[in-house]
């Protein structure tokens, strides 16, 4: 049991991570948060599901789509987001209407139905007493080497440095020469490609509706807030506590707990550490 | 302009019309009252009372997003307190039910009060995931509480409203046509609050410490204070209206005060105007339009409602920039790019 | 602040807000009630989810009803004292939330229908109905596990689905103990009101029927990973696994268990159907209870009428999450029997009597009747096992 | 210096940032009606003196007294409602308010949690002649109606003035009033600093402006690296060597 909640743990963590990691550097970024991430993430699984069942290779429908995210991220960023920059709560609302948007055209297309995928990879490894299915475990791998890598480009890479510089300071960033405006597009695509590939990754590994998006968003919120905002490590740190607190509570202790976990989580890091763990410090007003 | 105008009535002669401007929102909403003349099809009064429900809610969001500035997503899971309340101990004990209305919007209102004192920690969209928390916390614990009937809710019947005598009109709001009339002066009541509210030096104060805090400080306003002011109100108006909500239902079920409801307030009030007198009132007709009387499918409703609200927002921010003087800078942002792109 | 804009455009919105009120009005008295029953068609009203979260069963309903609207309508319509009158179901979409159906209510209400069949889920129903058990001129049909309790002797209300009283779903789980002989029984219910009802009831029968109820937990109906839970029960090494009545939830359930390999115990169903395992065909042996009969199987000539009329209509066999159009086909079949019977379309009060005297209708798909109360009563009941590959259908009277 | 208790006094207050001693140690007194400059390159320490000063900031030690009340432990609105108000060096106003009713605003902040300024206050007609008397005094009157998120820099600077002057303080702590003047704008306020103090404000102002200062200011304070290095008179401090080290060194 402990072996398959730990599994169900790092699982949730990865996909928790994954999809807080893209809203990071776009809060980062553009100070906007992204509510629609979670209806993004959806759509890329409906798609995903589209295709693959429409015959595309796993493989093959996974990159494409996240190509597809990352462009429309970046339109969504041009038309849309840009307007609203700097302004979180603008960007909120803005996003809300995204996600009402979004949730009419997958209804609309895919009708209200709960979708599968064909499984990644059959079978499972049995570790003692705990059976552990493949395609989890894969998933898992594949995950903390997109995280990884994905952190490694932010810091060490000349792009990194570019988005973080435009990230810390964009008046310096702009004196330096950096084209801010074009940089800011990317990182949205980015962050939108995150949410895709998030999204076919869970597609290909649970049943998936409408739903999962709303509660996957809130959840990443939760994560980065715990984590601290525009702290990617945070993200991932947050992430993780948030996955294994859910996947234990409803293993040992039932579900309704595991429900409340991430409330009482969240509630506690902002009365002793508004910040977050990893955040920087918030301006009081 | 509250004070000043007042006084300028004395002086100028042109105040009249501003007067009369800013009476509106108060007197207007009285045309409601004689609905039930112009028509008496149940299916017109429950439609405007259903959305007189929504007006309600806008109202109470309206204060603490549009006067102070702080974006909550809990209004709905506040008036889900005096709502609960009211249905327990209704079925449970034989309290007079005015008793238990006003301590159940006693409840909200402390709830409210309390997720307010957090606002002085946590600013933004901080204060805005924790109201998250908040109503995610509060249909957490109602799904999962027999005693609040778990998923299936528990009635909450209009025909344990005693009759209420006005005067020589009798108001039975058992009836469709009864509960409209008890929905709407309701509403009159509590919109004349929310109006007087923002035209009273509390009301300008809310807003100074909405605009600058810190310029609200060194002129000697206390923003803990008035935000307290805001939040104690918006729960009031919250429990009142979740108790509607619930008889307009005759039910309670956590749906009813869930996330998604709440999303729709505020994407009606941002389409109202933050922040404006008006809001409650526009909203109202926002959702009997889209909401009631449009033949749409189901589904399309929310959809259509979030395409206008992106619209609003990228067209005609000052719309509903009103009340968040920023967003004017996004709009200047935007004049510039335009202005840049136009150059190169 | 209306006065931070300029005052022009301010009182521009004014104006504009008075000029909306007033068409407002002008709309409201000229759209005003159009009712007028036309002769010669028996109205009966089908409020459904044909849209939102529980849209899928709707659909099951709606074709339900459609099919009972053309298998009375071909074989001539009906007799009610004397003339020929075609039965005309109105179908309408709550949304699926208690806000769509307050408001279609009203609109049936309005155009003074009368035969009303659902709403369908708990709190829509409770709604509507609200709103409708004091009208005497009212008769309401509906599944919704929320009627039972309106349900009284005499009533103008019927609950076409299976009681979730204490006592039925005791029986239930005796026949779950007598066909499967657990002695530790696990159970995994989604949380919404019929998953309490059957997560509470259920296992008292089974505690009754002195089988030890090792788990009983409760889901959000949008969980998605269960592998924790899997492993939950597994640990506790149940003989029999009751997976959630819903197929949307016990499918993923199923999935996830079969993934890790937990396929050798008894998975069995109250509510659901085969859609469960079909992502999970590993499973040895998944038993499901349906309270009508399997649509899906093709050798059942009982429901042959029935799938034949079905592809006729949609051009394909009937799916197993048509066990829900089951429930309304021959419910709705009955009513008009109901109607014929009392040789009236108004008496209401004459048709419900009627309904309870019901005996023999077209169709018969599911042998039943009402009871003083206007709760369904079973004749048989049906248990489908799938054990490799192989379903085999066993009737039993509940 | 003279023997009235001085209405603004700084006692030996020290304000440090994670170690870095922003303000050490500085102590002066401010004269009831008179104009005292408070001078000093950038980083000297000047705001965050004004910020606690002010109760924007706590000091790490050291005491302020208004008049003879000790301020220790007062949080910002109490001082100012005790008649210290400060201004900012960016203007700062009330975006979505005219000027009239910003004015208004600011000449009554409802107390405690301000239940009762839900209610119309008495004082109407007095509040509109203050809100007339500053109007006039800083020439607002023609921005009367205008909204104060779109006024121009500088006179979004003088109603900053304007909103601190309505509350009818004691000491006014003006936080560089002419940063981004023009040179009109500049001597229309060094005209109506005089005024301010013929009608008995005290006035503490951090300035950068030499000429302002000299042409203003009753005594002046001199700070380095968050110390005090002299003070006095303009005449006697500005021909202090270590002064025009300290400030022309760095120009």
């Amino acid at each position: 049991m402990f072996l398959e909640a730990a599994t169900s743990g790092f699982f949730l963590a990865a996909t928790y991570a994954i999809a807080a990691f893209g809203l990071v550097i776009v809060f980062g970024v553009l100070d906007i948060l992204n509510f629609a991430h979670g209806a993004l993430l959806v759509l890329s699984a409906y798609l995903a599901s589209s295709l693959i069942i429409g015959g595309v290779p796993y493989w093959i429908a996974l990159v494409g789509i996240v190509a597809v995210m990352a462009l429309a991220g970046m339109g969504l960023e041009r038309t849309i987001f840009r307007r609203v920059e700097g302004e979180v709560i603008a960007g909120l609302v803005v996003s809300i209407g995204i996600i009402a948007i979004v949730d009419t055209a997958i209804l609309r297309f895919w009708g209200p139905e709960p979708r599968t995928l064909p499984r990644l990879v059959e079978g499972s490894v049995s570790v003692g007493s705990a059976t552990l299915p493949v395609d989890r475990l894969l998933i898992i791998a594949v995950v903390a080497v997109v995280l990884v890598l994905a952190q490694v480009a932010l810091t060490r890479s000349r792009w990194g440095k570019v988005l973080r510089a435009t990230a810390q300071q964009q008046d310096a960033a702009s004196l330096q020469g950096i084209p801010v405006d074009r940089v800011k597009t990317v990182a949205f695509g980015i962050g939108t490609a995150l949410a895709a590939l998030a999204g076919v990754v869970i597609a290909s590994t649970v049943t998936f509706d409408t739903h999962l998006g709303e509660s996957l968003v809130i959840k990443s919120f939760i994560v980065i807030i715990i984590g601290g905002v525009g702290s990617t490590t945070g993200a991932m740190v947050g992430a993780s506590i948030l996955g294994f607190a859910e996947a234990f509570g409803s293993a040992y202790f039932g579900v309704a707990v595991a429900q409340l976990i991430p409330l009482i989580a969240l509630a506690a890091v902002l009365l002793v550490r508004p910040h977050g763990i990893f955040g920087r410090r918030l301006e009081r007003v | 302009m509250g004070v000043l105008a007042i006084a300028e009535r004395r002086s100028t002669s042109s105040a009249t019309g501003k007067d009369l401007r800013r009476a509106a929102p108060i007197v207007l909403p009285l045309v409601l009252l004689v609905l039930p003349l112009v028509t008496s099809s149940p299916q017109h009064h429950s439609w405007v009372a259903a959305s007189l429900l929504w007006s309600l809610w806008v109202a109470s969001l309206n204060i603490v997003w549009g006067y102070v500035g702080l974006l909550s997503v809990a209004q709905l899971a506040l008036g889900a307190i005096a709502a609960y309340w009211v249905a327990i101990l209704g079925a449970r004990t034989d309290t007079n039910l005015g008793v238990l209305v006003v301590v159940g919007v006693l409840l909200s209102m402390v709830a409210s009060v309390l997720l307010g004192a957090v606002s002085t920690r946590l600013k933004g969209f901080y204060f805005t995931i924790i109201t998250i928390a908040f109503a995610l916390t509060v249909s957490t614990i109602l799904m999962n509480w027999d005693v609040a009937g778990r998923t299936t809710g528990l009635m909450f019947l209009r025909s344990e409203i005693p009759v209420i005598h006005l005067g020589p009109y009798e108001l039975i709001a058992t009836t469709t046509e009864g509960f409209y009339v008890l929905t709407a002066i309701v509403f009159v009541l509590a919109n004349a609050i929310a109006a007087l509210v923002l035209y009273s030096r509390a009301g300008r104060a809310m807003r100074a410490v909405r605009d600058d805090p810190q310029l609200a400080r060194s002129l000697g306003f206390s923003p803990a204070a008035i935000r307290t002011l805001a939040f104690a109100l918006s729960g009031a108006l919250a429990g009142v209206a979740g108790i509607l909500h619930a008889y307009s239902f005759q039910l309670v079920v956590p749906e009813l005060f869930a996330i998604d409801q709440a999303l729709l307030a505020v994407m009606l009030i941002v389409l109202a105007g933050l922040g404006n007198v008006w809001a409650p009132v526009i909203a109202g007709i926002i959702y009997l339009l889209l909401y009631q009387v449009a033949p749409i499918d189901g589904d399309l409703r929310a959809g259509l409602l979030g395409l206008v609200v992106i619209l609003v927002i990228l067209l005609l921010p000052r719309g509903i920039v009103d009340a968040v003087p920023a967003w004017r800078r996004a709009w200047a942002h935007r004049a510039a790019s335009h202005s840049e792109e136009a150059s190169a | 602040m209306a006065n931070r804009s300029h005052p022009r455009s301010r009182d521009l919105r004014l104006a504009g807000l008075g000029m909306t009120i007033m068409v407002l009005l002008l709309g409201l008295t000229a759209c005003a009630s159009d009712s007028g029953d036309e002769g010669g068609e028996l109205r009966i009203a089908a409020v459904l989810p044909l849209t939102g979260p529980a849209a899928e069963i709707g659909a099951a309903w709606k074709a339900g009803i459609e099919i009972a609207e053309d298998v009375i309508n071909d074989n001539g319509g009906l007799t009610i004292d004397g003339n020929k009158v075609d039965i005309k179901v109105k179908i309408v979409d709550d949304e699926s939330t208690p806000a769509g159906a307050q408001r279609v209510i009203q609109e049936l209400l309005n155009e003074d229908y009368q035969l009303f069949f659902g709403p369908s889920t708990s709190a829509n129903f409770q709604t509507a109905f609200a709103t409708l058990k004091d009208d005497e001129r009212r008769l309401v049909l509906s599944p919704a596990q929320a009627a039972e309790p309106f349900l009284t002797t005499g009533g103008r209300l019927f609950k076409t689905q299976p009681s979730q009283s204490p006592e039925a779903l005791a029986g239930f789980a005796q026949q779950f103990a007598d066909y499967l002989k657990p002695e530790t029984v696990a159970i995994l219910q989604p949380q919404d009101p019929g998953g309490d009802g059957v997560a509470q009831n259920l296992a008292k029968g089974f505690e009754e029927a002195g089988v030890d109820v090792v788990y009983n937990n409760q889901v959000p109906a949008d969980t998605r990973d269960f592998l924790p839970i899997v492993s939950a029960i597994r640990n506790t090494d149940p003989d029999l696994v009751i997976t959630p009545y819903l197929d949307s939830v016990g499918g993923p359930f199923l999935q996830q268990a079969a993934q890790v390999g937990y396929v050798d115990t008894k998975f069995a169903n109250y509510g659901g159907s085969s859609a469960q395992v079909a992502e999970a065909p590993q499973i040895s042996e998944f038993t499901y209870m349906l309270a009508t009969r399997a649509p899906d199987n093709p050798d059942d000539e009982v429901l042959a009428e029935f799938r034949a009329a079905y592809e006729e209509k949609f051009g394909h066999a009937p799916k197993p999450i048509d066990t829900y159009a089951l429930m309304v086909y021959d419910p709705i079949l009955m009513l008009a029997q109901a109607v014929e019977d009392a040789g009236t379309s108004t008496d209401i009060a004459a048709i419900a009597e009627a309904l309870r005297e019901v005996t023999d209708w077209k169709g018969k798909a599911l042998p039943f009747s009402f009871d003083e109360k206007g709760l369904i009563q079973l004749e048989t009941m049906q248990l489908a096992t799938l054990r490799d590959g192989e379903t085999t259908y066993t009737d039993f009277v509940p | 210096m003279t023997d009235t208790i001085p209405i603004l006094s700084v006692q030996n207050v020290t304000k440090t940032f994670g170690g870095i001693a922003a303000v050490s140690d500085v102590s002066f007194d401010v004269q009831s009606g008179t104009i005292c400059g408070l001078v000093g390159p950038n980083g000297a320490g000047k705001t965050t003196l004004v910020n606690v000063l002010s109760g924007f900031e706590p000091s790490t030690s050291g005491q302020v007294r208004l008049g003879e009340r000790s301020l220790f432990g007062w949080s910002a609105t109490r001082r100012a409602r005790a008649g210290l108000v400060r201004t900012f060096q960016h203007a700062h106003t009330f975006g979505s308010m005219r000027v009239g009713e910003a004015l208004a605003a600011a000449s009554v902040p409802p107390r405690g949690t301000g239940v009762r300024a839900l209610f119309p206050s008495r004082d109407r007609q007095e509040i509109t002649d203050r809100v007339g008397k500053v109007l006039q005094f800083l020439q607002l009157t023609r921005w009367e109606h205008a909204l104060c998120g779109d006024l121009p820099y500088g006179v979004k600077k003088r109603l900053g003035i304007g909103l601190s002057l309505v509350t009818e303080p004691k000491v006014l702590l003006l936080d560089e009033p002419a940063a981004g003047l023009n040179t009109v704008e500049t001597t229309g306020l060094v005209e109506m600093l005089r005024k301010l103090r013929s009608t008995g404000i005290t006035i503490l102002v951090i300035e950068h402006s030499m000429p302002l200062i000299r042409s203003v200011c009753d005594s002046m304070v001199v700070l380095d690296h968050g110390v005090k290095i002299h003070e006095g008179p303009p005449e006697v401090v500005l021909t202090d060597e270590r002064v025009i080290g300290a400030y022309l060194g760095r120009r």
